[in-house]
This record gives C-alpha cells, structure tokens and sequence, in this order.
C-alpha cells in the first residue's frame, strides 16, 4: 500500500492538467420558470440553413416532443445546444444566467444537459455498471478521474439507476452484448446518472418492440418533473402517449406549438405532413 | 592559338571532303597518329593538335570517331583500327583507309582514351566547323558554345561570317560575341558600342564582361554606362532566376503528385492507408528497368511501353493484395497500414533477392535528355517538362477516368454509400478491387517517370511514401484536384525556400508547417465527405 | 489499492511480473558468479541484449498504453524514446570529460570537430545526473504536451493522427541529421566511457543496468497497469470506443488523451534513456519512421490493450530479430512481412489473445 | 549466390541458435574464425553485400592455400542490418561469443564509432576498407582505405595544378566524412591563396533526390569567367539523381568537372553513365588498373561470383590489402592473439592491386598511391594522373585546428593514437 501511494505522488505530473480545467461551478438559475432560451437561431451548412430563426423556450420541469419531417432541423437543434455545432446568429441561455454559446460540449455537460443519441452510444466494451460509473455526476477531471474510487453511497446510486433502467440481471456484462433496447435504457441511465437539468432524448424507441416502447414512456413520463425532457420521435403513437405539449419543425424553425390535439388539428402541419 | 586553329579547320571544311586519309598525305599525319596511340595524354593531345594544322581532309572524321569512343588499334602490329561493338566482339575497319578487318577479340584491342583536355578540343575544333553548318540551330548551338567558354580568340573565326549571317537569332548571338570581344580588346568607342549592344543581354560572359571592363574602365561616363547596363541584366536575371525557381517548384511539385497521386485513390478514395504504396511505385521503376533491359536498341520507345507495361505490373500486384489481404480488413483503416507495411517488407526484399541490392540503371532516352534553351540565363530541362507533362496527364485521365466512365461512376457511388451501390446492383467487392488496381497501377506509372529522375533500387519506395501522405493529407483525402494543389504548392513552397533554409531545413519547415495546417484544418484543402478514412 | 489489487485478475500481468522478478534475481548470479566454462554461465553479451530488449518492452508497453486502451495509434513514439536516449547520451557524453580524442575537458569531440569554440546552451547542465534524468522525463513530455494539446485541441483523431505524428518524427529526424544543430549529425552520441562515476566497460555495471531496466519495466507497468485499473482508465478504453459520448457525459476528452499521452511519452522517454548506454549510440536513425512502426508491429503481434503483451511482442519479435539477421539474413524482412500480415489478418488479439483465449479480450 | 555459402549460413545459423543466449561451449580448435560485419539488409546493403562476397572468397582461397597456421579459416557472418546499434552488438557478439580472430566490415563511419569501444573493450581486430574523414586512430583498428590526404587532396592537387581551377564547389551530404574532408580542403585551399568568394560550401541531406536549386547555384558559380570545378563527397543514393541533373542542365566535364570520392564503379554500375563521361573520381584503386595482380584479382573475382558483369571497386582492394596483410602479420607473430597480431602487423608489407606495396604505418593507416579516373562510358575509370609514389595516410590532419597538433604511433614506448605534440600528452584512449 506503502509503494503505491508513492507510486501515485511520483506520478502527481497529470496534474499539471489541472490548472487548465476551470470547473465551470455555475449552478442554472430558472427563476423565471424558463430553462431553456433559444432566440433567433440561424445556422446554415453550406447556404442551407438547417435552423432559421429558430425560438424556442423550455419550461422548467416539463416533457416536450418535438416532431417535424425529415430535414427539419431536430437534430442540428440538438447539436446547438449540447454545443456540438454552433450558430451563425442568435442566442442559447440556460435558465438565466448561462450562455451555452461560450461553453465546451463537456462544460455543457457538467451544467446539466444530458443528450442521448439517435444511435445508442454506449461503451460497448464496458460493463453496464461501469457505463453508469463513468456517467455518474462528479468531478471528471483529470486528476480527480484518475483518483476516484466508488464509495457505498455511489454503489447504492447505481444500483438504484439499474433498476430505474431495469437492468439489474445485466450489470455485469458487457454493455456490447445489449439488446437494441436495452442499450436505449442504459443510455439514458447514463444520462440521468449525471443528474442533468435537461434532458435532449434523440428517437428513444427506434427499433424497440411494443413492451420496451411501453416501458420507455413509463421511464420519460417518470422523469418529467424532477427533469426537464425534450423527445425528437417519428412514432406518432409513442409520442401521443407521453405528449403534453408538442413543437412542431419545419425547414428549421417552429411551425407549431401546443397540445398533441392542437398541433394535429393546425392545417399548416397537416400540410406538411401530407404533402402540401 | 585556337583562332589558328580553327582557321584552318575552315579551310578544310570548305575542301571538299575526301575519302579517307591515304598514309602519303605528308608525314605530319605520321606522327600525328603514332602519338594518339602513346599512353601519355599529353601526347596524345599533341596528336590531337597535330592532325588538326595538318590540313587533311579526313582527319574530321577521324576526329569524330575519336570522340566516340570508336578508335582503337590492335595490340599486336599497333593499327589503328575504328572498331564497333558486336555480340561481345567488335567488327573493326582501318582508320585510314576504311578497308573492313573482320571480326576481333575485345581484349586483342585497346581503345584511345580520351581526357577533358582532349575531348574539349576538339568539340572546339568540331565547334567551328559547325559555325558554317547549313542548319541555323548547328551555328546557333556552335556560337552559344563559343559564348560559354568565353573564348575571345574564336570571335575572330565569327566576325567575317556575322556580315553574311542571313538567321536573325545567329546573327544576334554574333553580335553579342563581338561585342564582347570588342570589350576586351576594342578601342574607346567601339566598347561604349558594345556596352550599349551587351545591354539586353543575360549571358553570364556578358556580365562578367562588363564587370571586368568596369574594373579597368578609366573613363567614369563608360563607368556609369556599363553601372546602368549591370543593373538592366541584374533585374532581368532576377526575374529568371524567379522564374527557374517556379519552374524547379513545379517539377518538384509534379514529381509529389504522380507519387501520391495513387495514394489519393487508394487512401483517399477507399480509406485504406497503403504503406506499400511505395513499393508500388518502385515496382514500376523496375518494370522499367526490364523493359529496356528486353529492347536495348529502343531505349526512347521502350520508356513508352514501360509506361502501360507498369501499370499493369502495379494494377496486378494491387489486386493481389487487395483481394488476397484488405479486403479482410475494411472498416480497420489502422490495420491495413499494419499488414501492408509487412507487405512493403516482403516486396522490398523481393526485388532485392531477384534484382540484387544494387541498384540498377535505367538509361536517359535522346529525346529527355538536354534541356530547352529559353535564353542563357533560362533552360527547362526536358526531362523535368515531360514529367510535369506526364503529371498533368495522368490527372486529367485520372479524372475522366472517375467521371466519365462506368468504372468512375460506380467507385464514386461506392465511396459514397457503399450500402447503397450495393442495393443498386453495383458489385462493389468488384470495385473495390478494380480501384486498388487504378490506385496502385498509377503508382507503377509514376515509377516510371521516377526512375528517369533517381535511383532504381530496393529503397525507391520508402523515400517517397511520406512525402505522398503529406501531400494526400495535406490536399484533403479523397480530393484529386486537392492532391494536384497541394504537390504543387509544397514543391513550389519548398523550392523558393530552399535558397535561404536549405534543403534540409526548407522540408522540415514544410513538414512542420503541414502538422500545424492539419491542426487548423484537420480535414485538408479540400475536405471531402464520403466514406474517408476515420480512426 | 494495492499491489494485488492492481493485479487482480490480470494473470498475464502477474507472470510476466513473475519472470522479469527471476530474470532479476538469476540473471546477476548467472553471469556474475558462475564461471565462464559452466553451461549455465550467462554471458555479459546475452545480459546486454536482454536488458536492450527489455527498454523496447517499456517502449510497447508505452505505446500500448496509448493505442491499446486511448485509441490513439502514434507513428511517432520512436520520437519520443530517441529524445530520452538523446538526454541520456548527452549527459554520458558530458561524462567523457577530457578522454576525448582532443582532449578537451568541455567540448564534446564533434564539437571541436566542427570549431565549436563553447558548448551550446542547450548542453548546460547535462554534466549533472539528476538534471539530465529530469530531461529524460522532461522532453519528450513537453514535445508531447505540446503536440497532444494541438491535436487534440482541433480533434485530430484517427489515420490523421497517425500520419502526423510520423511527419513529426520524420520532421525530427531531419532536424538531428543536421550537424548545426548541435547533436553530432549522423554519427550522433557515442564512445561514452561511464555513468555516474562507474565504467560502462565492466560487467557489474552492464549487469545493473539490466537490473534498472527489468526495475524500471516493471514499475512501469504497474503504473501503466494503475491507470488502466482507474475510472480514468475505463474513461479512456470509452474514448476509445465513443469519443463523443464521453464529451456528453461530461469529460474533457482533449485532456484526458493529453494527460495519457504525455505519461506515454515519457515512459519511451525514460525507455529511450535506458537503451542508450547500453547499445552505447544514439544517433538520428532512431527517429526513422521505420522505427516507430516497428514498435506499433511488436504491440500488434504481443496483442494490444493488455500491456503484457505489448511486453512480450517487443522481446519476442526484437529477439527473433537478433537471430534471424545473423542466421538467415535474407529471410529475415520476408519472414517479419509475413508475421505481420499473418497477425493482423488472423490475430487481431496478437500471441497473447491466442494463448489467453478469453483473458485477452478486454 | 553458391551453394556453399547457403550451406555455410544453415550450419551458422544452427550454431548460432543454440548460440544467443547460452554462450557456446568449448570451441572446436581446428578453425579461426574470421568476422564479417557487413550489413547485408537495409540502406547500405547495396555496397556493404560485395565487401561481404570479397571477405568468403579471400577465406576461400587462403583454406586452398593451406589455411593459416596449419588450421583452416571459417568465416563468420552476420547481418548489421544498416543499424547502428545493431552494429556494437553484432561485434560484440562476434567478438565474445564467436572468439573470431579478426573482424573485416563496416562502412559508414557511423557504424565505424558504434563498434569502436566494442572492439577497445574487447581487445579485438578490425580491419576497416572504406575511405573516411581521419580523425581517428585506434588500436584495434587498422584503417585499410583512404585517409583524406590519401584522396581529397591529391585530387584538389590534380584540379588546380593540371586543370588550372580557380573557383571550387564543395558539394557533400550532411554527415561526417563530407564536413571533416571539406574542412580539410577549405583550409588547404585557403592555404594555397584561393580567396573566400571562390568557394561554395553546400550540403544536402542523406539520399537527397531533387537537385535542380543546388545544380543550377552551380551553374551560376560557375559562370564568373574562371575555371570552376565541383569536389563532390556526395554519398551513395543521391549521386544518381545529382549527376543526372548536371547531364540535363549541361553541365559538362569540360565546363565544370566533378571530383567525386565516393563514386567507384559498384555506383557507377547502376547509373547511366553517358551523360557523366569525363567527371573524376579519386582513389586508390581503378578495376581499369593495367597488371597482373589485379587481372588474376578480377579473374578470381567473375569466377567466385558467377558474374562476368561484376565491377571491382576500392574497398574490395582494401579488404584484399588488408586481409593479406592480416595473414601475414599472424603468421609472422605465429599466433593470432590480438596482441601479438597488433604489434606484428606495423610494417607488414604486402602487394596491392596497382601494382606496387603498400604497407601498415605505425599509426594503423596504409600507405597507398593516389589515382585520378575519368569515367568512360562503359562505367569504367581511365586513369588520368597518378601520385608518383605512395602517399601514407594520415590519421589527424595537418589542416584542422584541433588535430594539427596530434600524431599518432602504436609502437612502443609511445604506443598512442591522439598524442598531442604540444601539451605531451595522450588523450582519448579507452583502456
């Protein structure tokens, strides 16, 4: 034990790496019941523009879908806000006091904005019990990383996610060996194991069979409250099961906005989607 | 001395010729010839002179198999012999008489060797006999050789034939050779003449010339004249100097191109990172090689089936590896840089046990070698023009290759969407193949221009592999036209900063300028989006 | 954690600790104490050459380090390992003193070769051990710092990497060919005469330096081990595997793979250093981009991501390498292409994958 | 390749695989082994591999002679691989696993300082056949080519007195032999009042294959109106692409001649040598050498390889000088101990190939005439000019600041390689 701690001091090096790592320390203030501002978000790939003058408020606490056909601009929304991509013109606030333009996508991350992705990306080679250590919310710097070890409060924490994404039986293998579903799950586990404010949930139930479709809008409509969730689906039905407030993209910006029934009654939507 | 000399061999110019040189014709020829077959060469060089003011009409001829190489005489009985190579012997005639010898041993024979000393005089000799040549470009070259030398003497055989001179450019060229010699050794007047004659030009005789005669100028208006001339050919010699450098830039460039331009299809196009690409290029090389070691006597034509006959050597060879190893290893980008380093091994070796280690010789043809004279401070060596030729010629075929062919359009639509050409019928394990083949039958092409450049050896590959994954890389992968821009800006970058870097420190700059031009643009010049090489 | 935590479960890793343990401990008896007539008698020969290949084994196992578990395929290593050799060979070079061919007790021999009338900036202090031990360290961290921060940074990844991290270490190369740059020119550093204070020359002091090696390599690994071992370890095989994800659950996956590779890099540096008085030169060919592939070759065929492996592919192909270049010469390249054709096509997992079965797999 | 030697190499490499590790055991004493360390993979393959084929056929015919000592020579080869560290080791192995007599090898003068403790350590032999920089003077080794008063400065000699040179062009590959030898000549050319503008020092990297800038900076130098002349220590690979662009830019040998010293006719054989006919090179032996040594040299050689094609070069000479002198100096001393071999072989007196002797000097250098060839067409050299005697080679050259004062002499009392005239002392010695 003795040689290892000397071992470990020897190695202190990694943290030169410290100083450059500002801990962002900003706690979201959503005092005015706003989480999300986006304002006139313009952003174009080669003279088209994916997002046009796009505004967009989220409520703190709420569950909203967002529908729109292909090409509307869902995903590259997403992108804008966990910082992926960034815009031309506009502007992205979180609650009142974070401009999520200036910050990094792992910064993004650390103030409380979970994303899953439309494909599910789950460290393949990892148990499932270490997908969720490494997502679990903390100090992911490098030293503090490098020093961390689970203590009984974290075990219990994970333990908790795995039966929230019900994947007690599988914690000990490998995330790679995953259903499709089951893969969505630890996904999201992951992200909820960063506690996050928001949550950007890409085609949650693609590929997934009825019951797991089922299952999967028990886990979102648990969330909500606690969370503020944003889904991107197709499936109209799953959306209709969770839905309580709808916005409709389309080529970039908000066509629509309001209750599933609403939205499904605008005549601009159905034009859209039937082919106007 | 010389212009003696050469007065003479005008005279006998205007003899006509005889038939051969008959052992009465005086006894200075006598001697003359016994001392071309001494072993000193200083008298052979006295033969040399001797046979030249012995006013013969065959010596000329003579002379010329001389500097061939074809004069010998036999060991025993010393006869002087001109004798040409067959199977391995040489069929030998006399040199006086022309009288056919038969066949003879190669070591029964010894040949008259030549040295500088020799070999310049009479390519003087031969020099002013070309000054009367009917062909204007014979007298043009005979004047520009007068010129270099800068023999002052032989510009007195030019001045009786400047007023005759009916070609504009030789009569130019004479011109500024008497000026020059006025220079030297003319009166007040007639140097102010030339100095005002030699103002054009950018020969370098002219300015040391003129520098020589400001050095002993007394008079400061021929001073300031001759001040104002040298800095008229300074700024011209500036703006051709520039000019060879953008011309030494591109043929650089053009030489980066054709090595990575291969690569450009198979790292560019499929992802895979071909570290036999070399070898490739090498085995194209030594296509060459044999190629002209199977016709000998076409050494100018056999460099154009080596052209053809490389690409498929290559095209086979990357079939080969293609069907027999990467295909296994798609989608792994880093492992094919694994397995075909261990090729580039094995065909390193290869060569190295059939062709030997050393490294082999690949003959100039006539018409790549000497260079194309713009002016005497400007020549574009042909060799260098016809590769860059060559460079942009594989390009454009490359690119109508891609674009307007069958083969293009489905190795396009498999870059893109391999799924998806596969749904549409293409057979894309077909494709796969035939772009390796493209890529690497390229590569075999561009070992045939290199071995005109450099050494054909087991090594020919290694030293030109990085410089093609800068280039690719660098241009933007699976971008033609990007991989064009790119050799050609680094081959220009580097040449114009090699006068004050040097070679070494003018590529590591390059090198170090590409790692931070990655950082910026980590995608290239050009970026391309389809299925590119992603670790 | 202890030691036998680090270790747990990694049986490769306990045996190969085990054997470099009883090479530490007979190698000294048997070359040392046994007479040279005995049949177990050890030349000081073979205890060079082992000990050379045990810095290549630091060597892969560095380089492992970064491409088994980060991703991150470097072509440039060699680099690194010949600026810790170079470090190495300067402060042995300062040791020379006056025993030059010229006798002067400042200047290396190139030097007043070359009319250099005062050591060059950039030589001080390589007259001390612990200055030039800390350079050994210190730059090919810093180089890898450096270049780590600007890749990284712009998210250089992948075939990318590679191909510039081989234009650096041919860049390098280049450079140290130079004979302004101070460095020795092609020759580079040789005829060194001994390290602090005892005789290269002798047995004892070829013998510890095999011991400092087989120590070196076994601290190591264990270092290489505990990183692997750690959540920053399982955060890099996940850069490995999703870059992206990591960066949306929040890590700084820039500074983690800088962190990774600069303890790479030193760990060849430190590697480097140990090779150099014991092959006694080190000279600019080290930086070839050959060389760096070679060490990429010995990782593919010892099997990646397991460290022991890296180990036993250096000393199994570097060894295979001392025979076959005096036993068959010209088979040798045809022998060493095959393997690695053969290894990547069928071994994806390397020797260690296919006598660990299972084991080898994470 | 012959049978024989794929024969001798199995059996080798039997012997050395149970070899490597476990020292081999009691030696059989019927043979001396005889080292050969000359890289036959890799960049230097390409000259080392004939220095190789030189050593077993000079092995083979002193066994048909009756061996050495009544017991026969059993060559020893091994592969360097173009790797310098790879070279120590290999010697060493040599030297202390295989006990060989004497080692034969090495070119560059890299490769020369990696095994030279080895062989100080170890007391062992080398016998070292290529031209290089001087500097140097050990007691183990015997440096059988030329030192560069042995080549460089009869040929700058040759240019200035018989072709009336005036302006110079050192042009060389950035490493140590082309540094040392220009220093050398720039100081002796200085020395012989050739002003600073008159000569262009340039050096380009190893293998530099794109030489149009530095041609055509010659081609400029070389228009000031005075006789100019390019002293070329351009090494190996980039003397093919250099010679081709001078043919292209027409430069010619009766404009600017190029003295080269490291192109002999192993080179010459895989260039096209049209275009360089008249260049120079200096050496100490031409295959184009008149008399009956170097015919029956020749005849053993096309015979030994199979090849009637093949060249000879200069350090084949060299390998030939040496080892005969090696052979003589063990019979003479009557054992083959390193010793006794050193002390017998100063003054060792054997034929070379241009007809004449060359023997070993008190400082391990040989002495040697000094030859200037012409290249002909036909890859060949005519020679053109000749020392008229025999130049002993000079370890520390008189012309460098840090060496003038140094000599050397291995033979008693003074016995030392850098032994400094002024301060009387000897420095740099390793044992």
């Amino acid at each position: 034990m003795k040689t290892l701690d000397r071992l470990r001091t020897g190695m202190s090096r990694d943290r030169v790496f410290d100083f450059m790592m500002p801990t962002t320390g900003l706690e979201v203030d959503v005092s005015h019941g706003i989480l999300l501002y986006l304002e006139g978000v313009t952003v174009s790939f080669d003279g088209f523009k994916a997002i046009d003058n796009l505004n967009l408020y989220l409520e703190a606490g709420e569950l909203r879908c967002i529908i729109g056909p292909n090409g509307a601009g869902k995903t590259t929304m997403m992108d804008i806000i966990t910082g992926k991509t960034r815009p031309q013109r506009g502007s992205v606030h979180f609650g009142q006091n974070i401009d999520l333009l200036r910050l990094s996508e792992p910064e993004i991350a650390q103030v409380g904005i979970g994303r899953k992705f439309q494909k599910p990306t789950v460290f393949e080679s990892h148990t499932v019990f270490e997908n969720l250590e490494m997502a679990m919310s903390g100090d992911k710097r490098v030293w503090p990383t490098f020093r961390a070890r689970l203590n009984g409060e974290q075990k219990d924490q994970i333990d908790k996610m795995l039966e929230t994404i019900g994947l007690v039986d599988q914690r000990a293998d490998t995330a790679g060996s995953l259903s499709h579903g089951q893969k969505q799950w630890l996904e999201i586990g992951m992200l909820l194991m960063q506690d996050p404010h928001l949550l950007l949930v890409d085609e949650p139930v693609a590929g997934m069979t009825h019951q797991e479709m089922e299952r999967t809008a028990d886990l979102l409509t648990s969330l909500a409250g606690r969370h503020t969730v944003v889904v991107v689906e197709h499936d109209m039905d799953f959306v209709r099961s969770i839905a309580r407030k709808v916005t409709v993209l389309h080529q970039g910006s908000v066509l629509a906005e309001g209750s599933m029934e609403e939205v499904q009654n605008d005549r601009r939507v159905v034009e859209v989607y039937l082919g106007g | 001395m010389i212009s003696g000399l050469l007065l003479v061999m005008l005279a006998v110019v205007v003899q006509s010729a005889g038939a051969g040189l008959s052992q009465t014709e005086g006894d200075g020829v006598d001697s003359a010839l016994e001392l071309l077959k001494s072993t000193k060469f200083s008298d052979r060089l006295r033969g040399v002179e001797q046979l030249a003011t012995s006013g013969h009409s065959g010596v000329l001829g003579l002379l010329s198999e001389l500097l061939e190489g074809r004069l010998f005489y036999i060991k025993k009985g010393r006869r002087l012999v001109i004798a040409e190579e067959q199977d391995g012997d040489y069929r030998i005639r006399d040199a006086l008489t022309g009288e056919p010898l038969g066949v003879e041993k190669a070591r029964k024979l010894r040949k008259i060797n030549l040295n500088n000393a020799m070999r310049s005089r009479i390519n003087a000799l031969v020099a002013a006999i070309d000054l009367a040549s009917d062909s204007p470009s014979t007298r043009l070259d005979a004047v520009n050789r007068i010129l270099d030398h800068y023999d002052v003497d032989a510009v007195a055989a030019i001045r009786p034939l400047h007023a005759v001179e009916r070609d504009e450019q030789v009569r130019d060229a004479m011109e500024v050779a008497i000026a020059l010699a006025d220079l030297e050794t003319g009166s007040f007047s007639q140097q102010v003449q030339a100095v005002a004659v030699l103002q054009e030009s950018v020969h370098p005789a002219v300015r040391n010339g003129l520098v020589r005669l400001k050095a002993r100028a007394g008079n400061p208006e021929l001073a300031r004249m001759i001040d104002k001339s040298l800095e008229i050919i300074d700024a011209r010699l500036k703006v051709f100097a520039a000019l060879e450098t953008l011309f030494f830039g591109l043929s650089l460039g053009s030489v980066l191109v054709l090595a990575a331009i291969g690569l450009a299809i198979t790292f560019g196009v499929m992802g895979v990172i071909n570290m036999a690409h070399g070898e490739l290029i090498m085995l194209g090389a030594y296509t060459a090689y044999v190629i002209q070691r199977m016709m000998p006597d076409h050494i100018g034509i056999s460099l154009l089936v080596a052209v053809p006959a490389a690409f498929c050597v290559s095209a086979v060879v990357g079939i080969a590896i293609e069907r027999g190893i990467i295909r296994f290893l798609y989608g792994r980008p880093l492992e094919t840089l694994l397995a075909t380093f261990g090729i580039s091994l094995i065909l390193q070796q290869g060569v190295r046990t059939l062709f030997s280690p050393l490294n082999r010789s690949v003959e100039t043809p006539e018409w790549m070698s000497g260079a194309l004279h713009i002016n005497s401070a400007l020549s574009l060596t042909y060799n260098r023009l016809y590769i860059i030729a060559f460079c942009l010629l594989i390009f454009a075929g490359l690119i109508l290759v891609l674009k307007k062919t069958a083969l293009g359009l489905q190795i396009r639509a498999v870059s893109q969407n391999r799924a998806m050409a596969r749904a549409m019928g293409v057979r894309s394990a077909w494709v796969d193949a035939m772009t390796f083949g493209l890529g690497s039958g390229v590569a075999g092409m561009a070992g045939v221009a290199l071995s005109q450049l450099t050494n054909v050896g087991p090594n020919l590959g290694q030293s030109y592999i990085i410089d093609s994954f800068m280039v690719v890389v660098f241009g933007g992968v699976g971008n033609l036209w990007g991989t064009l821009v790119s050799g050609m800006t680094l081959g220009v970058a580097n040449k114009f900063m090699e006068p004050w870097a040097g070679a070494v420190l003018a590529k590591i700059l390059v090198l170090v300028f590409i790692v931070l031009f990655i950082q910026k643009r980590p995608r290239g010049l050009f970026p391309h989006r389809g299925r590119a090489a992603e670790g | 954690m202890g030691i036998f935590n680090i270790l747990k479960g990694d049986r490769g890793g306990q045996l190969f600790l085990a054997i470099l343990l009883v090479a530490v401990l007979a190698v000294p008896y048997f070359s040392l104490a046994t007479s040279p007539d005995s049949p177990f008698h050890f030349s000081i020969y073979s205890v060079t050459l082992l000990g050379k290949y045990l810095a290549f084994a630091l060597l892969a196992i560095a380089v492992d380090l970064a491409w088994g578990y980060l991703g991150i395929l470097s072509l440039g290593h060699g680099a690194f390992f010949a600026l810790g050799g170079y470090a190495m060979g300067m402060y042995l070079m300062r040791q020379i003193g006056d025993r030059g061919v010229y006798g002067n007790p400042q200047l290396p021999d190139f030097m007043v070769f070359l009319n250099w009338d005062s050591l060059p900036w950039f030589w001080l202090g390589f007259d001390m051990f612990w200055f030039a031990m800390l350079m050994v360290a210190l730059i090919p961290g810093l180089l890898a710092l450096l270049f780590g921060w600007l890749a990284f940074r712009s998210r250089v990844t992948g075939v990318y990497l590679s191909i510039i991290t081989q234009a650096l270490t041919y860049a390098l190369m280049l450079a140290f060919f130079r004979n302004e740059m101070g460095f020795g020119g092609n020759n580079g550093l040789t005829d060194f005469k001994d390290i602090i204070g005892f005789s290269l020359q002798s047995d004892n002091t070829r013998v510890a330096l095999f011991i400092a090696t087989a120590l070196l390599l076994g601290l190591g690994y264990l270092a290489c081990r505990l990183i692997v071992m750690s959540r920053l370890g399982k955060v890099a095989v996940a850069i490995r595997d999703a870059e992206d994800r990591v960066r949306f659950i929040g890590y700084r996956v820039e500074h983690v793979k800088l962190a990774i590779f600069t303890f790479s890099a030193v760990l060849a540096g430190i590697a480097g250093a140990l090779y150099v008085p014991q092959v006694g030169i080190i000279n600019p060919g080290e930086f070839s981009p050959i060389n760096s592939i070679e060490i990429v070759i010995w990782v593919a065929i010892g099997g990646r991501a397991t460290l022991y492996g890296a180990a036993a592919g250096a000393i199994l192909v570097n060894y295979g390498k001392s025979y076959f270049t005096a036993a068959l010469p010209e088979v040798w390249l045809f022998a060493l292409g095959t393997l690695f054709v053969l290894v990547t096509l069928f071994l994806p997992k390397g020797i260690v994958g296919v006598l660990g079965g299972k084991r080898a797999a994470k | 390749m012959s049978s024989k030697i794929g024969l001798t190499k199995i059996s080798l490499s039997i012997g050395l695989a149970s070899g490597l590790f476990v020292s081999s055991l009691v030696q059989a004493e019927d043979t001396i082994k005889v080292g050969v360390l000359h890289s036959l993979s890799g960049t230097m393959a390409i000259s080392e591999t004939t220095l190789k084929d030189t050593m077993l056929m000079l092995i083979e015919e002193q066994n048909k002679k009756g061996g050495l000592l009544g017991k026969k020579l059993e060559p020893v080869v091994v592969d360097p691989a173009s790797n310098w560290p790879l070279f120590a080791e290999k010697a060493r192995e040599l030297l202390s696993q295989h006990q060989v007599a004497a080692v034969f090898g090495n070119w560059t003068s890299v490769s020369r300082k990696s095994v030279l403790p080895v062989f100080e350590e170890l007391n062992g032999l080398l016998f070292y056949p290529v031209q290089y920089e001087g500097e140097e003077s050990s007691k183990n080794v015997f440096y059988t080519g030329a030192a560069p008063n042995q080549q460089a400065i009869p040929a700058v000699d040759y240019l200035m007195n018989d072709i009336g040179v005036k302006r110079w062009v050192l042009a060389g590959t950035d490493y140590v032999y082309p540094r040392t030898t220009n220093k050398i000549l720039e100081a002796y050319l200085k020395d012989k009042g050739v002003s600073e503008g008159d000569i262009m020092i340039n050096y380009t990297p190893f293998g530099h294959s794109d030489w149009q800038s530095i041609v055509s900076d010659i081609k400029k130098f070389g228009s000031a109106g005075k006789k100019t002349a390019v002293v070329s220590t351009i090494n190996g690979d980039a003397n093919v692409p250099f010679y081709k662009e001078l043919g292209n830019q027409g430069v010619s040998a009766e404009t600017i001649p190029v003295v080269a010293f490291s192109v002999g006719e192993e080179e010459l054989s895989g260039i096209d040598t049209k275009p360089l006919v008249g260049h120079l090179a200096a050496w100490n032996y031409f295959m184009s050498v008149d008399n009956e040594a170097n015919d029956s040299f020749i005849d053993a050689w096309h015979a030994y390889i199979k090849d009637e094609n093949r060249v000879t070069n200069d350090p084949m000479e060299a390998h030939y000088i040496g080892f005969n002198m090696w052979v003589k100096a063990v019979e003479k001393a009557g054992t083959t101990d390193a010793s006794a071999v050193q002390e017998a072989i100063i003054g060792v007196s054997v034929p070379n190939l241009s007809g004449g002797y060359s023997a070993m000097m008190p400082n391990h250098h040989i002495t040697k005439p000094v030859l200037i060839g012409e290249i002909q067409d036909d890859g060949q050299f005519v020679t053109v000019w000749q020392t008229s005697g025999l130049v002993a080679g000079d370890a520390w050259s008189d012309y460098l600041p840090g060496s003038k004062d140094l000599i050397s002499d291995w033979r008693m009392p003074l016995a030392c390689g850098n032994y400094n005239v002024k301060t009387g002392k000897c420095s740099g010695q390793n044992f």
